[in-house]
């Protein structure tokens, strides 16, 4: 008998079609961004600002008065621009990582709305915007209807320093990490709020356990931070980036013992910054129910995943930037890049493609940490309160110190001897990847081990 | 917490080592199948088929070979089956089976009916849908009181029963209900006669239920009379009454 | 040890206060009276070479024929593997026991449970209040003659019989078919269609026979 | 919760009071913890049960000896072979009826199956309420192939009403004992798989490590059963120790926590002693199904059951340790009165005291550890 709820569209043309322009989507909708960050970031850097006012409204831009306001106007549009793609990377990476733990745990994951199920998170979105927005009677009201807020805010600022390709950029600001610390904290302030204003015991105990964490978390990923600054003279997210090499060797990951472990302790204080697991205590739905979020609904609950989701973007371009060489491409120096852009004011197209193709770089490394942090968060349990605050404070911020001054000493050895960095380099990065062969091939084995289980890709 | 640096270096080691084992196998299941079945539209073969053949879904009475003995109905520990012989006005000799019906609803699906059947005219199939909107919709009525069906008079030494195929009927019945078909509208509750026969069984019975509440539970001090005696008067006491003598 | 050697060593320090072992039909048990009860679980927990550690169940029965309440109690020795069934008896109308919670504090749960099914009150219990049933229960369930009050602070439990109604209405239904359709004359009608039918279902068994 | 514990609360001080539960992840809607707490640190935390309580005890003097078989079955609905099989044992004990051998060895193989099934669930749901989820998922997808075998067995995966008086309702079918011998061949080389997954996990030891340490003692002065006692370090199996059916027949080592994350009797212990059950009573299942009998599956028992009048009390060793039923026959064919004493009620009851002093997150982890089942907790 044919069940009766069988579920097939009318037509299979129409289907086909379907599957087809959700499949050209979830092609279409990251390069459509990155491509729109490609054209419109550089354009806002100042130089070309200024050529754009001088040859396109025939003005002399330091003198003209309006171009302080067409620059607003520009940044405003960057503004958007960012926002958006905030919002849309975090709802790609909530059904990107859905169909990641789906796998993860043997099951499939969301697979009927368009191609693999890639408009989930469109669907998700429309019915939480569409859902009631509850505030509790006994809530803060107004604390309570501010929270998410601080919490987007603190989310879409960092984005204003933090770098997407060579020229890909908002603010290549002179402190730019130390920005990013700075308003990454505004995010606690949301979370606090939230917790506080809910009236709810479990929001409370969510947002308190969330202040704490955030909070020492910034001091090992402060210390952590300090090792790349160190090697790169600089606060500066680009300048950073340019003092690394496109080769894995030439990463400061490589190039100093001591950067390969503040890698893992950024790393490690960053997620727990972003509230993942391992460190997902502020939300822990086997404790605290949902923490801070139990009394959210609708947009605002939507706003708080928006962030959890944009955020690790974040993180992972974080690290990405300071430890693995950033945008930086393979085999091209700076002189490259200076030859590219020419020496008018605008750049020349070979320039535009090379910056697509930095972003493109920087993207990939991006999602392989993404991945990352998602498979981190479907293996492993959740530490308790006192362990986290032993982690921070017991081992990752002696580390930090160590690394830091190991990284001062370093320097110094590198001044006389640069070849130093060069053996280090090499070694660490063929360790690395003996480390990700050995992983491999045990990966291959737990297969083979398990009786009656095989490598099989199908069923998605 | 570590009371030496080599414990302090062990908790770090011991934690790499059991993230480098547990990733690896987090990873490798990503290239396992999953064993996720797409019920109900994308698998290979009907659930039903795919399903054993002892499995316990919706009863199914094969009118044809019930010899009206009623085992069944005496099996079930929650009287969902209930069946009512009268005899053929035409042939009084012939018992004839008016009502059998089974609350699917309330069929908890032991199994327990099956086994007296003598003929194996009540059996599991494996049937399982058949939502509705209306929980009266799910008592499945196997004999119509208007054209009762004779009872099957057991052939001897018969070296099998003819039964239709297995599920063959369930289907029907399940096919011929619209799922929000509204279930039947029940008569008007029967004009309160316990009066008569209530106080007979619940005299004995009420001063017992005073006593404990009073020696036992001091703090339960309401007065349990009322309390006993109301749902009577409620909107349906009959059939609840009528439920709970046998 | 055998449970007749530990009833004997029982008898022997307390006399008349412990029970003949009972005729043995399954498992044998004896009674205890309720004043001595808890120096008599105190002694075989304590006295070495019996050292019943396990309180392994402790329920009760209600005898509305003998006016009583038994409280029963498994007692077992994870030592030395062997165990004893003691029985204590109250009344009814105000059954108390004493509270054996502080030889074994496996009794307090199960000491509240028969608290709330059957009512019966343990003195020196430390937290004595229901366990299953809200604090306004009324009524004690696993009593024989509790009767249930059709629903809880005018939640009611009760529902139609769908199996009765529907007969009900058949009856109806059957009436006006009869009415119909009247006996005498039509029956010779229906009843060959009626009585047709039937035979050609009986036929079949008849025919694998053939 | 009741004015009565409230009475028992000093409201005059700085502690936080938290209902933790029904409506509560880690609760699922069948229990309540009323927590005091100091910030993470709990004063203490105390049960409140009863959400689940359906009289089974009541109904079983009202529906005859066979009748109450598949009610049995909602006493534990993780484990119901168990209480299925201690009913059945009953029953016989006070009917005097032989079991035949067949049927004693595949109870003996069902219930070891179902042990599997349900000792998953319980680290499955440990894992998952120490906040690691995938772990749950693989218990989970292996215990469905257990339901699988199951159900092809008796036609049921959760309720299975599989045992009789007497024997048990079905032979097992063709094909079967391959199929099932198939499965603990992948399932052994799994667990070695689930040990390195998570067993083994530096942040799931540290988490249960020495946490709500249970002692010797108290473990026994409590009636904890089962697992939870093996766990504390009290060697004891109703299964060896005072054994029934096949059980005397099967070669099995009973696990006894060693305090393998530091402490004796803490939650890891009462974890790992479940995680090693497992694989014992796969050992049990193939020994059943490698030495299965020829023979009839049930003995043969009066249609009418009506037990002379007497009293017993059967044991068997469930999933959730010792279950017990106590049952008096009044030589009428319903029992005069049926009481099942399960493990999880009286783990309920030591939740309170050994409560005080952990943290919110350990609560979980006790909870877990202890495996209770509401179902079970109120019958």
């Amino acid at each position: 008998m044919p069940s009766k709820f069988s579920f097939a569209f009318p037509r299979p043309s129409t289907r086909r079609l379907l599957v087809v322009s959700s499949l050209a989507a979830v092609v279409a909708i990251p390069v459509a961004l990155f491509g729109l960050l490609v054209l419109y970031l550089p354009f806002i850097q100042q130089p070309v600002f200024f050529a754009f006012v001088r040859e396109t409204l025939h003005r002399e831009p330091m003198i003209w008065a309006g171009t302080q306001w067409a620059y607003a106007a520009a940044l405003l549009v960057a503004g958007i621009l960012l926002f958006t793609f905030a919002s849309v990377s975090g709802g790609i990476f909530s059904w990107y990582e859905r169909r990641v733990a789906g796998r993860i745990q043997s099951r499939i994951g969301p697979n009927r709305v368009g191609a693999g199920g890639f408009f989930q998170w469109v669907a998700d979105a429309v019915k939480l915007l569409f859902k009631e927005d509850l505030v509790p009677a006994e809530a803060d009201s107004l604390l309570f209807r501010a929270a998410p807020y601080f919490v987007v805010a603190g989310m879409t600022l960092t984005l204003v320093a933090l770098p997407f390709g060579q020229s890909v950029i908002v603010a290549d600001l002179n402190v730019g990490i130390f920005y990013i610390l700075a308003v990454t904290s505004l995010i606690v302030v949301g979370i606090l709020l939230s917790g506080w204003s809910s009236n709810s015991k479990w929001a409370l105990f969510g947002g308190m356990r969330s202040a704490a964490q955030v909070i020492s978390y910034e001091v090992p990923s402060g210390l952590a931070i300090m090792t790349p600054v160190l090697m790169a003279g600089t606060l500066s997210m680009q300048g950073i980036i340019q003092a690394q090499g496109g080769w894995p060797w030439q990463w400061f990951i490589a190039r100093n013992p001591a950067a390969f472990v503040a890698f893992f302790i950024l790393f490690t204080s960053q997620l727990a910054e972003a509230n993942r697991t391992p460190f997902d205590l502020p939300e822990a739905e086997s404790e605290l129910v949902a923490g801070y979020m139990s009394e959210y609904s609708g947009f605002r609950f939507a706003l708080y995943f928006l962030v959890e989701w944009a955020n690790l973007w974040i993180i992972s371009a974080v690290a990405v930037s300071l430890f693995l060489g950033g945008w930086q491409v393979p085999g091209v120096s700076a002189q490259d890049w200076a030859a590219w852009r020419g020496s008018a004011e605008l750049p020349r197209l070979s320039w535009w493609l090379w910056q697509a193709l930095s972003v493109g770089v920087f993207a990939a490394k991006t999602m392989v940490l993404v991945t990352v942090v998602i498979w981190i968060r479907w293996t492993l349990p959740r530490i308790r309160v006192d362990q986290m605050m032993n982690l921070c404070w017991k081992y990752l911020v002696p580390a930090g110190f160590v690394a830091m001054l190991f990284t001062l000493g370093w320097q110094i050895a590198v001044a006389s001897f640069p070849r130093v960095e060069v053996v280090s380099g090499v070694v660490l990065f063929a360790l690395f990847a003996y480390a990700v062969f050995r992983f491999f091939k045990l990966t291959r084995e737990n297969i083979s081990r398990v009786v009656g289980d095989h490598v099989d890709l199908t069923n998605w | 917490m570590p009371t030496s640096p080599s414990e302090y270096l062990g908790n770090i080691r011991d934690t790499a080592k059991s993230f480098w084992q547990g990733m690896s196998i987090t990873l490798s299941q990503v290239l396992r199948r999953p064993i996720t079945i797409q019920y109900p539209d994308r698998m290979a073969l009907p659930v039903q088929d795919a399903l054993p053949a002892r499995y316990r879904g919706f009863l199914e009475v094969d009118a044809q070979i019930c010899t009206g003995c009623q085992a069944c109905e005496r099996a079930c520990p929650i009287s969902c089956i209930q069946i009512v012989l009268d005899k053929d006005p035409a042939n009084p000799k012939q018992r004839v089976v008016s009502q059998f019906d089974i609350d699917e609803a309330k069929c908890m699906f032991c199994g327990l009916c099956v086994e007296p059947c003598p003929t194996g005219a009540i059996q599991h199939t494996r049937e399982f849908e058949a939502t509705q909107r209306s929980v009266r919709n799910l008592v499945f009525r196997w004999a119509d009181p208007l054209h009762p069906f004779p009872v099957y008079k057991v052939p001897k030494g018969a070296p099998y029963f003819p039964r239709a195929p297995l599920g063959s009927l369930v289907r029907e019945v399940v096919a011929r209900r619209a799922w929000d078909a509204t279930g039947p509208a029940y008569l008007p509750p029967e004009p309160l006669k316990p009066p008569p026969a209530k106080p007979a069984a619940a005299k004995p019975a009420a001063p017992a239920a005073v006593k404990p509440a009073a020696a036992g539970a001091p703090a339960a001090a309401a007065a349990p009379k009322p309390a006993g005696a109301e749902p009577p008067a409620g909107a349906a006491p009959s059939p609840a009454a009528g439920e709970n003598k046998p | 040890m055998t449970t007749s050697e530990i009833h004997q060593r029982l008898q022997a320090q307390f006399g008349e206060a412990v029970g003949p072992l009972s005729e043995p039909k399954v498992d044998p048990f004896a009674f205890v009276k309720p004043d001595r009860l808890v120096e008599v679980c105190r002694f075989l927990k304590d006295t070495p070479g019996l050292e019943i550690d396990f309180c392994e169940d402790l329920t009760a029965v209600d005898w509305p024929k003998r006016d009583a309440i038994e409280v029963v109690y498994h007692l077992y020795s994870y030592k030395y593997r062997h165990g004893i069934v003691l029985k204590v008896e109250a009344s009814r109308a105000a059954p108390t026991v004493p509270s054996v919670e502080g030889v074994w504090k496996a009794a307090n749960w199960m000491e509240r449970e028969v608290y709330d099914l059957f009512g019966v009150t343990f003195s020196g219990h430390p937290d004595l209040r229901r366990v299953m049933l809200p604090d306004d229960w009324v009524g004690h369930p696993l009593r024989k003659d509790y009767q249930e009050a059709g629903g809880f602070h005018g939640i009611p439990n009760l529902r139609e019989n769908p199996l009765v109604e529907l007969r009900r209405l058949d009856e109806v239904r059957m009436a006006e078919h009869a009415k119909a359709n009247p006996p005498p004359p039509p029956p010779a009608a229906p009843a060959p269609s009626a009585a047709g039918a039937p035979p050609s279902p009986a036929a079949p068994p008849a025919a694998p026979k053939a | 919760m009741s004015k009565l514990v409230l009475r028992r609360i000093d409201r005059n001080n700085e502690e936080m009071l938290i209902n933790f539960g029904p409506q509560h992840p880690s609760t699922h809607g069948v229990l309540n913890f009323l927590v005091e707490t100091d910030g993470e640190v709990m004063r203490r935390a105390i049960p409140d049960i009863g959400y689940l309580h359906r009289s089974l005890e009541k109904i079983g003097e009202m529906v005859g000896y066979p009748g109450y078989m598949p009610y049995t079955d909602r006493i534990d609905y993780l484990a119901a072979m168990f209480a299925n099989e201690g009913w059945a044992i009953a029953v016989e004990r006070l009917l005097k009826v032989e079991v035949p051998r067949r049927a004693q060895y595949l109870r003996a193989a069902s219930c070891e199956l179902n042990r599997i099934a349900s000792h998953l669930v319980s680290i499955g749901t440990m894992a998952t309420d120490i906040g690691a989820v995938t772990p749950l998922v693989y218990a989970l997808r292996e215990r469905e192939a257990i339901n699988d075998l199951i159900e092809a067995l008796c036609g049921a995966r959760l309720t299975y009403n599989y045992h009789r008086v007497g024997g048990v309702a079905f032979d097992a079918p063709e094909g079967w004992r391959d199929k099932v011998l198939r499965f603990l061949d992948r399932f052994d080389s799994l667990l070695q798989e689930w040990d390195r997954l998570i067993t083994w996990n530096e942040i799931y030891l540290k988490r249960l490590g020495g946490v709500a340490v249970i002692t010797r003692e108290q473990a026994i002065d409590y009636g904890l059963v089962g697992p939870n006692l093996r766990g504390s370090g009290v060697d004891w199996d109703v299964r060896r120790d005072v054994p029934y059916g096949a059980y005397p027949d099967f070669k099995f080592d009973v696990p006894v926590g060693r305090g393998w994350a530091g402490t004796v009797g803490d939650a890891f212990d009462r974890y790992y002693v479940r995680v090693l059950e497992m694989a014992q009573s796969t050992r049990i299942v193939r020994q059943a199904l490698e030495k299965l009998p020829d023979g009839e599956y049930m003995a043969k028992v009066p249609r009418k059951i009506k037990p002379e009048a007497g009293e017993v009390l059967s044991r068997v060793e469930s999933a959730r340790g010792e279950l017990a039923y106590y049952v008096i026959s009044d030589g009428t064919e319903r029992a005069y009165r049926v009481r099942a004493r399960t493990g999880s009620f009286l783990a309920m009851g030591i939740i309170e005291d050994i409560s005080s002093g952990l943290m919110i997150a350990d609560l979980v982890a006790l909870i877990a550890s202890l495996d209770v089942v509401a179902p079970e907790t109120d019958r």
